[in-house]
């Protein structure tokens, strides 16, 4: 270590509304390395780079820049420092297109003072191609999956030739080829003097390219330490406290009648010929790349979208579903991605998101009992493990992943017989994940039919029985839960495998 | 792991400290009222006049019973602009309607239909035909208007039927009928709006449309609602209005109210683009309003500098309070 | 771009049946308050009873402010219309507009207020000033040359800048007489009852109370009657409404109102069709006076038809 | 890999038909304007008169050229209701300037002057005060109304200066100054939008605050910019609107201007939260009012019912145009 790293925080510390968050924290980051921060759900760690990124002002402690101290009073000055910030949450202008937003902050211009255009084109198409993404640049973000979006974010810090970027989870919707590429960059930026801060819930993501870690706990460090030194089931010890196992769960149970049959579902541009079935007591996984037309898919069948021809049968009976409400009715719920935009009401507290979709349960003579919403919270905050120190504040004081748990309680509470997740793990610790598997796991054991989606081929192989993998809007293989692959899963997904489906 | 929770998480703030800094930033208009309250006793000593508060009271419950619906409306992310032609318009009608039945519960009832058949309008084109709402409702503004004009050939119309005026001149104890009426209307919205799940959806609309639909509102219908109820209580204000002075002008009644009632919520703390706001803040802003009035009367401030001092005033409530 | 300086003669480009066709155009404020609404609707039933009775067309239009009126007589003028009625927002506003008309060829017929210069062939108003003087005059009789009043403006425009200049020149003369609160009532029933409320809150003696419109009037009335206040001896009103006078003749406090109906407008559109046709002005000023209507004459004006 | 995206988004529609359905969502004020432009040439034989369009110019420039800058301040996410009142006032004071110095040149540029600080006063309320600029200008619309008022002792003021009225009065071959000067402000406003970094930083800025902050925009300074924008497009506006009538009234002028320019931005397709819109689009919703507005005096709509007519065919027309 070189007496002087290129980034010192020192003594952090922060609280919002009198709770603690950060406690005299300490981080450093040298030059060159990828410095991996870790913690699980609330451990602390956007916070902490809030605080570096001038997002956050801290109550104590110093930031020091090659041994200067600097304060970074808002985002701008952090900027000038040489940091770059990805955030947790995305932060695009959806209304500019890909190009504008890369520069969006540092427009190139000619000599009468007007925009650049080509010029800027021309080297977002450059940036993009690096991480194997072919974009037109004039394309409108809002058209865009998330994927892409979070490819243009970290494409617009690698475009600012920063001396530090903060990586605060990249890859919660990033597919593994996409990952990879950026592992790649990553490594060619380290040889070339910048640091990175990397944050993710991966850990295997972790063991691939990080070179030290730091792990915080409860707003404490616990340890910083090389990554080579340690294994994975330590670093997981460190951060939840116990041993969590990446095996997959042995849940063999028999299962009901069909709960959900779809056949000859087709919607022009998203998906085509869709035919599957679910059981009750069966967990159905769906996996693909970005863009596979999972998403679109179910969110027809939740009645959030209209145009799609084919048929849907509930238990038996065919339904016609145009509206959200009509599939809570038929007895679906759905668990949204992209929780910011799709699942969290920021206004709200964290007990009414929780009671949003299930009010019914919760009324006597049509007004709403508070008691009886905060003593169901409490269940959950338990069953859970929902870290929030007052249910009655609003939900975007949460951290990411807690957020997605309280999600997840206000899908278990509406009660329904088919429950779809959508990327239900994203930016979950990995003890939470645990957690959620676990009730996942229990659900289905009560007899509900359970639909996952995920891009991550692990997350399905661990809890599904069934595994179907869709490739541009169809469903190109279905596999059983353990005569699956991640490595045939992948064939399937990237198209470079086409057969009759594979059934095991 | 659960110990560390327990730990940490527990300690939930309830001394009176931050019980006073929960209020400040749940209620600070509360404050500003208290303030401008104060500030008017000491500047006219006949403001603290039990009658001039009670005639305060009754000067703004027409505005009032509006602020309440527009809260709503704004707290649903929407805005109605047409609240003061949509009251000509039901007085004019319900007036019409009193002296050919010669029945006043007619007369009532007819008032609250074209209400709220106007706002149901509203909200269709809102909900239904996607129209922003600011667009929407200055359509059905100068709509209205325009109707009551055409009606009333640009005049006034009067009840002929006795007892009509009864509703808004008579008085229970000290209140007059209308600040009763006004009082109750704010009950029942705030128990809608804070017991029921109307108003739960109402501010998950406000605060994230889609996610509000993702979790199986439907926010249509929700939305239809809305403005229908706003013109229901536009209904009900217009049938003080018509009962005060027994007439509606078809030109000059409820000519600005929007602009009035909009800025009571605002005043309130309810934040312009939905999803976060009260009830009881829209209660204090009409409040502020209306002692601004008053005192500018009693001050006999020139009319050409009302507007100044009351522009002013409002700034600087809301400026005091605290914004995110 | 209508700065055209055609002859005014409306067939000059016409075949033969349209050059009996004559048609009167109508450029009025928007009805923001009642007599204007009155004073609107009075102007369409004549102009539609002349399409009846002699087959002369019309056109009306309507604006907010002095530009939109300026926009409207600029279409007036481009239609080719034989006459033009004009009520002007602002005298000084619509000026160099008259001119334009003038220039144009078209006989102008001007309503209410004045223009600046003589581009109006007739003028026919009313007499805001006068309704000021003379309800001052009534007052400085009524109260003996002492008292204090309250007055009720309209908003701010210059009707109501002449209205009150008026009769605060009859006050001032008489060192008794003081205006102790001066409010506007924005020519509204309601806002004037909740004004009148607050003024008799901060005024415990009144004497009397000169508002400048009927319709303000009664709002003051319901407002004096509410507070039970037996000090205020009289109150006055403008215009001539119905309501008003049914007070005056049931001896109700309103003793007195000063005529300046809305009907003005019909003679002007009866001018007006009588220069369509190309007959000269019998006079170029009819000036209505502000006839002062007490107990005494009421009779004479009540109309119990009337929408006004 | 990299295959599978090259085959995913390569493929640029480009075909006529794709044109096509672009310029439809993205101009369809355009084809409503059209619709609209020919109805009203076979309703009435007199519309098509040039000296008619040319009038339909002139009418249309004030209200345009304040549209312009409503545009960019909707952009933004806000919205300015005092551009009646500060047209108001930046007249009065224009022309007592006028009047006292003789100096045409010192009238124009007080006009000027008074309507930018007024904007920047709206600017700073927004930014730094934090006030929903729907309060802020509202307050900003009471003030400016009232000390023009004060200044103008409620009544109107005439220029006394000679040459002052060739402003607005000239012509250029057909065109009028005051279209010429529209015009001219259409092509500005639409490069500093669209080629600049100012217009750049409006749109992030109205779409999404925070990216824009996190992107190390100055969104305060933005803020403050684009209302003194507007403020001087509102000076401009007051010096065609003294200038054509060699006068102002303190009481009526620009009444109701802050309506005409919003529904203008809002036919125009800008959508009402900003971020979203085009320079334009404004045109056309511009030349929509304008029509509209000349139809109704050439088709002698009742006036009673001229609010309704222009109400509904507002709503059609924004109905018309495809939402998202
Ligand atoms: N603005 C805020 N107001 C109140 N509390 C906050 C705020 N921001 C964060 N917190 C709280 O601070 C704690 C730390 O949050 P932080 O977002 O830093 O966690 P994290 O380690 O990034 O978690 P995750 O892995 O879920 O992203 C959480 O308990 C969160 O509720
Ligand atoms: N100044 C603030 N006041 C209130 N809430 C805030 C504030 N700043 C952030 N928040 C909210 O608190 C939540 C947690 O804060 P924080 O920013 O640490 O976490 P985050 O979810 O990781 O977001 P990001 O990484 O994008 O900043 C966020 O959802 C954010 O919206
Ligand atoms: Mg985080
Ligand atoms: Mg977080």
């Amino acid at each position: 270590m070189t007496p002087q790293p290129f980034v010192a925080m020192k003594n952090i510390e922060k609280s919002f509304n009198g709770v603690p968050v950060l406690k005299s924290v300490t981080l450093e980051v040298e030059e060159g390395e990828i410095h991996a921060l870790l913690g699980e759900n609330g451990a602390g760690k956007s916070t902490l780079m809030n605080i570096l990124g001038g997002v956050h002002q801290p109550d104590n402690g110093t930031i020091l820049i090659n041994g200067e101290e600097a304060k970074m009073a808002d985002p701008r000055v952090s900027q000038e420092h040489g940091i770059s910030f990805i955030h947790q949450e995305l932060n695009m202008v959806s209304d500019l297109k890909v190009y504008e937003n890369m520069f969006l902050g540092s427009e190139l211009r000619n000599k009468f003072g007007f925009l650049a255009v080509e010029e800027m084109c021309r080297q977002t198409h450059e940036i993009l191609a690096e991480l194997g993404v072919n974009i037109n640049p004039k394309e409108y973000v809002r058209n865009l999956a998330t994927s892409y979006k979070q490819l243009i974010e970290i494409s617009k810090a690698l475009l600012h030739k920063s001396r530090l970027i903060i990586m605060d989870e990249p890859t919660t919707s990033l597919a593994e080829h996409e990952v990879n590429r950026l592992f790649e960059l990553m490594k060619n930026l380290k040889k070339t003097g910048v640091s990175i801060i990397y944050i993710s819930h991966k850990l295997k993501e972790i063991q691939a390219v990080c070179d030290r870690y730091t792990v915080l706990r409860d707003g404490q460090l616990v340890k910083t330490g090389m990554v080579e030194n340690e294994d994975l089931e330590t670093i997981t010890k460190m951060m939840v406290g116990k041993a969590i196992s990446q095996e997959r769960f042995m849940h063999e149970h028999p299962f009901g009648e069909t709960a959900m049959e779809v056949s000859g579902l087709t919607s022009t541009g998203h998906f085509k010929d869709i035919d599957f079935t679910v059981r009750k007591g069966e967990i159905v996984g769906f996996t693909g790349l970005a863009g596979d037309g999972r998403t679109e898919l179910f969110e027809s069948l939740f009645g959030f979208r209209k145009k799609y021809a084919g048929e849907v049968k509930i238990n038996g009976q065919v339904v016609k579903i145009d509206h959200p409400r009509k599939a809570l009715q038929a007895g679906i719920g759905y668990v949204p991605k992209d929780r910011k935009e799709n699942a969290i009401i920021k206004d709200l507290s964290v007990i009414h998101n929780m009671s949003l979709s299930s009010m019914g349960n919760f009324e006597r003579s049509g007004f709403i009992q508070d008691k009886k919403e905060r003593e169901k919270f409490d269940v959950y905050k338990k069953a859970l493990n929902i870290k929030v120190h007052n249910p009655r504040i609003t939900i975007d004081k949460l951290s990411g992943g807690n957020q997605q748990k309280v999600i997840i309680a206000k899908w278990l509470e509406a009660e329904t017989d088919i429950l779809i997740f959508d990327n239900p793990t994203q930016g979950i610790d990995v003890g939470a994940k645990q957690e959620i598997y676990q009730q996942i796991i229990a659900l289905s054991r009560l007899g509900k039919a359970i639909i996952i989606l995920s891009s991550e081929a692990p997350e399905v192989l661990r809890i599904c029985h069934t595994i179907n993998v869709m490739y541009h809007g169809e469903i190109t293989a279905r596999f059983t839960g353990e005569g699956a692959s991640e490595e045939e899963i992948m064939h399937y997904a990237t198209g470079s495998k086409r057969e009759g489906i594979a059934i095991g | 792991m659960a110990n560390i929770d327990v730990k940490e998480y527990t300690q939930e703030p309830a001394t009176a400290k931050s019980r006073l800094s929960w209020l400040w930033a749940e209620y600070s208009v509360i404050i500003a009222f208290i303030i401008i309250f104060i500030g008017s006793s000491l500047m006219n000593p006949r403001f603290l006049d039990i009658n001039n508060q009670l005639n305060i009271l009754m000067q703004v419950s027409i505005i009032g019973i509006i602020a309440l619906g527009m809260t709503v409306v704004m707290l649903s992310g929407g805005i109605d602009l047409s609240v003061g032609s949509v009251l000509a318009l039901a007085g004019v009608i319900s007036v019409l309607a009193l002296n050919a039945s010669g029945s006043i519960l007619v007369g009532v009832f007819t008032a609250l239909l074209v209400g709220s058949f106007a706002g149901f309008l509203n909200g269709l084109m809102v909900a239904k035909g996607r129209i922003a709402s600011f667009i929407a409702t200055l359509g059905m503004m100068a709509g209205a208007r325009s109707i009551a004009l055409y009606i009333a050939e640009g005049g006034s119309v009067s009840g002929e039927v006795d007892g009509f005026t009864a509703i808004a001149n008579s008085d229970l104890w000290v209140f007059d009928y209308p600040v009763i009426i006004f009082l109750l209307m704010a009950v029942l919205v705030y128990i809608l709006m804070h017991k029921t799940r109307f108003g739960r959806y109402v501010y998950a609309l406000g605060s994230n449309e889609k996610a509000a639909m993702l979790s199986a509102i439907r926010v249509d219908r929700m939305k239809i609602w809305v403005y229908t109820l706003i013109g229901t209580l536009v209904g009900v204000a217009a049938v003080i209005e018509t009962s005060r002075l027994n007439s509606i002008s078809s030109s000059s009644s409820g000519a600005q109210y929007e602009l009035d009632a909009i800025a009571a919520v605002i005043i309130g703390g309810t934040r312009m683009t939905g999803g976060r706001g009260k009830i009881i803040g829209t209660l204090f802003g009409v409040l502020i309003l209306g002692i601004l009035n008053n005192m500018m009367n009693l001050m006999n401030v020139s009319p050409h500098l009302q507007g100044f001092v009351k522009g002013l005033i409002i700034i600087i409530a809301v400026v005091f309070q605290k914004r995110e | 771009a209508c700065g055209s300086t055609e002859s005014g003669d409306s067939g000059s480009g016409a075949e033969g049946e349209t050059d009996d066709k004559l048609t009167i155009g109508i450029s009025l404020p928007s009805a923001t308050h009642g007599w204007m609404g009155a004073l609107i609707d009075s102007a369409e039933k004549q102009a539609k009873a002349l399409k009846e009775s002699e087959g002369i067309d019309y056109v009306m239009t309507n604006a907010a402010d002095p530009n939109k009126q300026a926009n409207d007589v600029d279409d007036l003028i481009a239609q080719d219309v034989d006459v033009i009625v004009m009520l002007p927002i602002e005298s000084a506003a619509l000026t160099p507009v008259g001119q334009k008309i003038k220039d144009a060829g078209i006989p102008l017929v001007i309503v209410d207020r004045e223009l600046e210069n003589d581009a109006a062939t007739v003028v026919v108003k009313g007499d805001n000033e006068g309704i000021g003087v003379n309800a001052g005059k009534y007052f400085v009789e009524q109260l003996g040359g002492k008292g204090k009043i309250v007055e009720i403006t309209g908003p701010p425009s210059s009707v109501t800048e002449q209205r009150g200049s008026g009769f605060k020149e009859a006050v001032d003369g008489e060192a008794g007489m003081e205006i102790i609160a001066s409010q506007s009532g924005d020519f509204s029933t309601e806002k004037s009852l909740e004004v009148m409320q607050n003024i008799l809150q901060a005024n415990p003696e009144i004497d009397a109370v000169f508002t400048q419109d009927d319709g303000m009037a009664l709002g003051v009335l319901q407002a004096i009657k509410e507070a039970g206040r037996t000090d205020i001896q009289f109150v006055t009103g403008a215009g001539g409404a119905k309501e008003v006078f049914e007070d005056i003749q049931n001896d109700g406090l309103m003793k007195a109102t000063f005529l300046y109906s809305p009907t003005m407008v019909e003679d002007a559109v009866k001018i007006a069709a009588d220069l369509a046709k190309g007959e000269e002005p019998a006079e170029e000023m009819v000036v209505k006076e502000a006839t002062q209507v007490t107990k005494e004459n009421v009779e004479e004006y009540y109309d119990p038809e009337s929408k006004f």
